[in-house]
């Protein structure tokens, strides 16, 4: 138990060194830099005009699309992780259903490109 | 070929039924006659092979109820009283199709009659060969279903919706009872499936059914039930009342159903759960004292009305008492002799007369008759023929007679043989009913075809014989009416009783009323036969001699008369007790119940506030996702205090 | 480790499974017009070859994969009515989808999908095969609800499903973990073991880990107080899919629902009889009230069908053998009238646009006398009105409810069931006595024709000839109650 | 040890409080980046607990894919967050009341935390010793065996998820001119342009 953490230790001394240089950097900004901030400094600038409207604007759903299968090609590959490791233990049987899982997914794949879900027109 | 009998009466309905209007009248009379035909004959290939052969068989169609212990089967059993039954159903069925054709020439809805008469000949048939209690139920209730139909088949007469309304009630009386005895059967014996009750009913024969503290003997209170079906079926006396208004339909209708066949279901009913009956005295005695009665006081009334058709149902009534308490003295066979050679001369008698009310325009009162044996003489020789054999005339130790004679004499016998007190009461009454029965006929007789005509010109004038159609068959009913008793004595009640029978009646040995009736003292086989000489002389010298008698006597014996005329005031009676209560009965409940109490509170209260409480569920039903997400979660949270609050583990 | 004779068991499901991508395949390498006359024959094909394979292979009890998997006479029995369902819903949709503008290969393929997905929920023998089944069969379906995206009320009633059912899977979920974490196994066998006949194993926890359970599949059968998405979805749903939502999910999630509760939890039946009783009663009288208030005919079988799981759960909360029986003679029973019901709806088109009110069947018996009859059947069956079948499945139940002396529960469900009568009876009504306002179209496909025919005879003549289905429903209610 | 501890209640406690910015914040980006932070704390805690692969499946799934999807699809959806919170208050004290409710009862469930005796028994796969197999690996031996079926079920869960984004979200824009690169490369100057002779003064 305790070696494990102590394999992490070197993430947790890293995590807080990353925290506390950023934390130091917004600091010196805030305390060396002068700042006279008014309305005009502070709206968004858009070559001179006004904003017309929110900032924000509708994606197209095809980021969206492209997220999923992102996703779910994801979560295949998060189970190659322990089939990888432990492919010694378990054998020919464990090499071929995981054959099997590529296999499904592949006819998942197949359909996406015949769809032509890939291309980005 | 046992389904072939049952089904192509149903087919003959179906097709006139439903493509009458397709095939056209012709074609929908015909062809149901055609098939009633075949499984006619089909059926005496059966008589043959099942009853002579001596080979009963039980059919399975297709598994009907299969629930817990209560199972049972769509099966045909046919065994000798089923053959016996099977020719008797079709062969009258098949004369009264072809009957039909000429006497409903003139109807407006041919097809829908045939398919009635076929249907019913197909329940008919599904009764006697059921082989379960829930079948012979279903025939049951199916021959009275289209009893009522045909009853009311002349809608338009209010008289005939009347009567057929009647009918429908006071069978209803009855399968009330015939349905409780059913499940007393199961209860009792856990199946309705009639070898296995057969084979329980000695084992059982002192068991005993407890109802509200008190033990009753288990057999007598389903005899008794499921003989309080059989009256109602069998218009016994206190359910017969039925019967003479079911004259309202077309006479081949009176001389099918009202006559040959439904009316004796009960007798076929009771006789074929013979075993059960043997197994209780006091139900048999029962049945003994009500056939006996049924059969005198039928005959009584029969006396004096003038309406030709209620003369002859009375009579049907009460030959069906003797039938009845043949089975009361446990003489079986005789009952089913008689119900047999019954069906012939009695059908013979109701198309007869049939012919005759043709013939005279749908005249019905005898009154306005008479004279017309010159212009309608075969008719006439019929009638003679059907009235013989409903006398039962004939030589006593021989083979000679009519089949009246064999079938009634025995049953007299049997019941003088039996040695009882109620066998004897029986005896002596079938005596007097013996004679008034032959009384009333000859009065039919005389007042119908001699004296002077009383009907108008008009009517003499095309006063005509009835086509060959309908001539035809009451020749073979005839023939029947002449033959079958002696053709049968020695088959159904004499020595070839035992063999022919087998094993589908069911006697105890100790009862032997049958078995003696063959040596009984002279003057009771003599006796019969000079009450109906008697009986024939009395009517004779009334009606032909001195013809104005019969007025003075109605007026000496004025209340007897009336006693007789108005039916023993079974009616009247029937309508004081029970229509008119059940009337005020009703009212009350329609006004304060139905009215005050169930509509405000039910329907309309329940409907009323249930359209409320509806809007209100609807209302829930916001359409916002978070609402529902919300009402899930309270759901959980519910559910878990209520567990925490009922759960025994908490 | 697996062998073969492991996979035999689980055979259909995986034949099932297989042919759904063999289809896409065709699917995608067939040309777009003829892909979905072509995948949805197959479709029929494999899903009937699958039904044959599911009661050829009836044999007894087999548990395989390691305890995750199990077959036996219940699950056969469950399998062949949502197989069934599954079947008459693809048959009846073809015209529909063909007409509705969602003429896309992908429906039969789904329908597949979800199929298989039933299939291994009725024979999960382990919490965590239960919820990868019923996921497998929620994620499908969300999508056929969604099937005709440039609909808005599809659109809707997809999303809406969605994440109410992601809700209900949570809630399930979180049981699971409950229960897993208080016994330390998710095995039904083992659960069983550790329950029967100990009352002390039962620690609030672990009820409240099985109410959670109870929770999430209510969701799924549709009961009250978790019924809210089914008018939503069955409204907006496109109609066969509707059709579909209302027999073959249903079916599989009460097979779930049954066997969770009487094989594991069978020993603490007291534990979770009263929350049975108090959702199936919920039930029972939402689906009988709210249901007279709707114009909407799918709306409508929505309430309706809510009311009938009611019914069901009755059976559930006898707990015995009898009442399990006479839950899946209901089952069967509603799958035939529903299958009719819908065939009906599916003819409710005026000049080719499907309509849904109520009203709009006014007068139709003058135009489509055999609709109009059919509709009069389903709706009195489903009012449970003899000689009809639906009066035995209730009568089946009711009985089952009172020798396990649930009196209160039975009479309840009578009550409810009267009151329902009425707006089954009111449909009747306006079918047949109002005036006719505009003909539906003529003539409704063949495929519908028969379908309807079929179990409208089902249905009527069900009481001369009950035997197979009251003996097979004998026999697989037996195998949850062994010995 | 005092790391452990320091470092448990370091995640525990960032990991609530983001939970409560997710709801809290109005902006709904910010909550999705919290919702981030939220699950970068829960693969903390699991890295406590040992189970470094559903920390590692935590980080790569869920912060990489699934939070990213949040975001597209609060980007997708415009809609007024202002007015959807408006309604929020009047359900926040019944919300509240069923909270409380829950966690109420849901303390009596650990107040009564009794795990069944025979637990131990019936476990389905006895844990291994961590020390000698990290759970990654306790993890790999069971799954494409023993439970091979829920493996290929999940299989089967990915495929549907498939078919489904692509049957609702995808559809064939008219007038896109794809690009086909063969037909390109194919592609001859002889089809492309045609030399026309211009006599001068006249214009083509």
């Amino acid at each position: 138990m305790d070696e494990l953490l102590r394999e992490y230790l070197p993430v947790l001394i890293f995590l807080a060194i990353a925290i506390g240089i950023s934390v130091a950097m917004l600091l010196a900004s805030g305390i060396l830099a002068t700042q006279k901030p008014d309305s005009e400094k502070l709206s968004a600038y858009e070559c001179g005009f006004e904003a017309f409207d929110d900032a924000r604007s509708r994606f197209d759903v095809r980021f969206y699309l492209v997220a999923i299968l992102f996703i779910i090609f994801d979560l295949e590959v998060a189970f190659l992780f322990p089939w990888a490791i432990s492919l010694g233990k378990i054998g020919l049987f464990g090499f071929w259903s995981m054959v099997i899982f590529l296999g499904i997914l592949t006819i998942g794949f197949v359909y996406e490109w015949r769809k032509g879900a890939l291309e980005w027109e | 070929m046992e389904a072939a009998v049952v089904f192509l009466p149903l087919l003959g309905a179906i097709i006139a039924g439903f493509f009458g209007r397709m095939i056209g009248d012709k074609a929908a009379q015909y062809i149901p006659c055609v098939l009633l035909t075949v499984s006619a004959l089909i059926s005496y290939y059966l008589f043959f092979a099942v009853a002579l052969g001596g080979d009963p068989r039980t059919i399975v169609l297709f598994e009907w109820v299969t629930s817990g212990e209560l199972e049972f089967f769509w099966s045909l059993k046919v065994d000798t009283l089923t053959a016996v039954m099977l020719i008797v159903v079709t062969t009258v069925s098949a004369v009264v199709h072809i009957y039909s054709i000429g006497y409903m020439h003139h109807d407006t809805s041919i097809p829908r009659f045939f398919a009635y008469l076929s249907l019913f000949t197909f329940f008919m048939l599904m009764l006697v060969t059921a082989d379960n209690l829930v079948q012979l139920f279903f025939g049951w209730e199916g021959v009275g279903l289209c009893s009522y139909l045909l009853i009311g088949f002349w809608y338009d007469k209010p008289t005939a919706n009347a009567a057929a309304i009647k009918a429908f009630l006071v069978n209803r009386v009855g399968d009330i009872g015939f349905a409780l005895g059913i499940f007393a059967t199961f209860v009792l014996f856990d199946t309705v499936r009639l070898d296995d009750i057969f084979a329980l009913a000695t084992s059982k024969s002192d068991a005993t059914l407890v109802f509200l503290d008190i033990e009753f003997h288990a057999l007598t209170i389903i005899c008794l039930l499921l003989f309080i079906g059989a009256m109602g079926k069998s218009a016994q006396i206190g359910l017969h009342t039925w019967l003479p208004d079911a004259m309202e339909g077309p006479t081949p209708v009176s001389a099918l159903i009202h006559a040959a066949t439904m009316v004796t279901a009960g007798v076929f009913m009771v006789v074929r759960l013979s075993p059960l009956f043997e197994q209780s005295d006091v139900a048999l005695m029962v049945v003994t004292v009500i056939g006996a009665s049924t059969a005198f006081i039928a005959a009584t009334i029969g006396l004096t009305q003038n309406d030709i058709k209620r003369v002859i149902a009375y009579s049907t009534c009460s030959q069906l008492g003797y039938m009845f308490f043949a089975i009361g003295v446990s003489a079986y066979p005789a009952a089913i002799f008689h119900l047999m050679t019954h069906a012939f001369f009695k059908a013979l008698l109701f198309l007869g007369s049939g012919s005759v009310i043709h013939a005279m325009s749908d005249e019905q009162d005898m009154r306005k008759m008479g004279g017309l044996w010159k212009l309608i003489p075969v008719t006439y020789a019929l009638m003679w023929i059907g009235s013989l054999a409903l006398a039962g005339i004939g030589i006593p130790g021989t083979l000679i007679g009519f089949a009246g004679f064999f079938s009634k004499d025995v049953i007299l016998e049997s019941a003088f043989a039996a040695h009882t007190g109620v066998g004897t009461f029986a005896f002596w009454l079938g005596i007097a009913a013996a004679f008034m029965t032959a009384f009333y006929s000859w009065r039919l007789l005389f007042m119908t075809f001699h004296g002077a005509p009383r009907c108008d010109e008009k009517t003499l004038a095309h006063v005509h014989e009835s086509p060959r159609v309908m001539i035809w068959p009451l020749f073979l009913l005839a023939a029947g009416a002449i033959l079958s008793g002696a053709l049968g004595y020695h088959l159904f009640v004499g020595d070839g009783m035992a063999t022919f029978w087998g094993d589908s009646i069911a006697i105890l040995p100790t009862h032997t009323a049958l078995a003696d009736a063959h040596h009984v003292p002279v003057w009771v086989k003599a006796l019969p036969l000079v009450m109906v000489a008697g009986g024939i002389g009395l009517a004779y010298y009334m009606y032909m001699v001195r013809t104005d008698l019969a007025a003075i006597w109605a007026e000496k014996l004025r209340p007897a008369y009336l006693l007789s005329f108005n039916k023993w005031y079974f009616d009247e009676i029937y309508e004081r007790l029970f229509v008119r209560s059940a009337f005020y009965l009703g009212r009350g409940f329609w006004k304060a119940g139905d009215g005050a109490v169930i509509d405000g509170v039910g329907p309309d209260g329940i409907a009323a506030s249930t359209i409320r409480f509806a809007r209100r569920a609807s209302a829930l039903q916001s359409g916002y996702l978070y609402h529902y997400a919300f009402a899930m979660l309270i759901g959980v949270v519910v559910l878990v205090t209520f567990y925490f609050f009922t759960g025994t583990g908490g | 480790m697996t062998e073969l004779p492991d996979m035999l068991a689980a055979g259909p499901e995986i034949f099932l499974a297989v042919m759904g991508m063999v289809l896409m395949m065709v699917g995608v390498f067939s040309s777009e017009k003829r892909a979905l006359g072509i995948v949805s024959g197959l479709a029929v094909a494999s899903l009937v070859v699958t039904l044959a394979s599911v009661v050829w292979m009836a044999d007894g009890r087999i548990v395989a994969f390691s305890g995750l998997f199990l077959t036996d006479s219940f699950a056969v029995f469950m399998k062949t009515l949502v197989l069934l369902g599954a079947v008459l819903v693809l048959i009846m949709s073809e015209n529909y989808i063909q007409r509705e503008g969602m003429a896309r290969f992908e429906f039969p393929v789904l329908v597949i999908y979800a199929t298989v997905g039933m299939m291994m929920m009725i024979s999960a023998n382990d919490l965590i095969s239960l919820y990868i089944g019923l996921e497998l069969q929620s994620l499908s379906l969300y999508v056929l609800a969604a099937f005709q995206r440039d609909r808005g009320r599809s659109s809707e009633a997809g999303l809406k499903y969605f994440v109410l059912g992601a809700l209900s899977s949570c809630l399930l979920l979180y049981g699971c973990s409950l229960i897993y974490g208080f016994t330390g196994t998710t095995q039904f066998e083992a659960l069983a073991v550790l329950f029967t006949g100990k009352e002390s194993a039962a620690s609030p926890g672990l009820v409240v880990g099985i109410v959670f359970l109870s929770a999430g599949l209510a969701f799924k059968v549709s009961a009250v107080p978790f019924h809210m998405w089914t008018p939503d979805v069955y409204e907006g749903a496109p109609t066969p899919v509707t059709a579909f939502f209302a027999v073959a999910p249903k079916i599989a999630a009460i097979a779930l629902f049954l066997r969770v509760m009487l094989e594991p939890f069978g020993g603490l039946i007291d534990e979770w009889r009263q929350i049975i009783v108090l959702i199936s009663v919920a039930s029972m009288v939402l689906g009988a009230f709210a249901a007279v208030a709707q114009r909407n005919i799918k709306r409508l079988m929505a309430y309706s069908s809510i009311g009938h799981v009611g019914y069901a759960l009755v059976g559930l909360a006898s707990g015995s053998e009898a009442g399990l029986r006479g839950v899946l003679i209901y089952m069967a029973i509603y799958l035939v009238m529903n299958v009719g019901a819908f065939a009906c709806i599916l003819c409710m088109q005026i000049n080719g646009r499907m309509v849904e009110q109520i009203d709009d069947l006014a007068g139709s018996a003058k135009s489509h006398p055999m609709m109009a009859l059919g509709i009069l059947v389903f709706m009195f069956s489903l009012a449970g009105i003899p000689p009809m079948a639906g009066f035995f499945g209730k009568f089946f139940i009711f009985t089952a409810a009172i020798e396990a002396e649930l009196y209160t529960l039975a009479i309840i469900g009578v009550v409810s069931s009267v009151v329902g009568a009425f707006y089954y009876l009111r449909i009747v009504k306006i079918v047949y006595f109002d005036d006719l306002l505009e003909p539906f179209d003529k003539p409704i496909g063949r495929s519908l024709g028969t379908i309807m025919t079929l179990s409208g005879v089902v249905t009527i003549l069900f009481f001369l000839y009950p035997a197979p289905i009251l003996d097979s429903a004998s026999i697989a209610a037996a195998a949850l109650f062994p010995g | 040890m005092i790391i452990q501890a320091l470092a448990f209640y370091l995640f525990a406690f960032v990991a609530v409080a983001a939970g409560v910015l997710v709801i809290a914040s109005r902006n709904p980006v910010h909550s999705v980046l919290f919702l981030i932070l939220a699950f970068f704390n829960g693969a903390g805690l699991f890295v406590l607990l040992g189970a470094e692969f559903l920390a590692m499946i935590l980080v790569i799934v869920y912060v990489g894919a699934v939070a990213v999807l949040f975001l597209f699809v609060v980007m997708m959806l415009d809609i007024n967050f202002v007015e959807l919170r408006s309604g929020f208050l009047q359900y926040l004290p019944i919300g509240g009341l069923v909270g409380f409710i829950l966690l109420a009862e849901l303390l009596v469930v650990v107040g009564g935390w009794v795990i069944v005796p025979e637990a131990t028994s019936v476990a389905a796969a006895p844990i291994p010793p961590i020390d000698q197999v990290t759970n990654t690996e306790a993890i790999g031996r069971l799954i494409y065996t023993k439970y091979i079926y829920l493996f290929q079920a999940s299989g089967l869960v990915l495929l549907v998820a498939m078919i489904g984004a692509i049957v609702l979200t995808l559809r064939s824009r008219a007038g896109v001119r794809r690009q086909k690169i063969s037909d390109q490369v194919a592609r001859r100057p002889g089809e492309a342009i045609e030399v026309v002779k211009v006599t001068t003064g006249s214009g083509i």
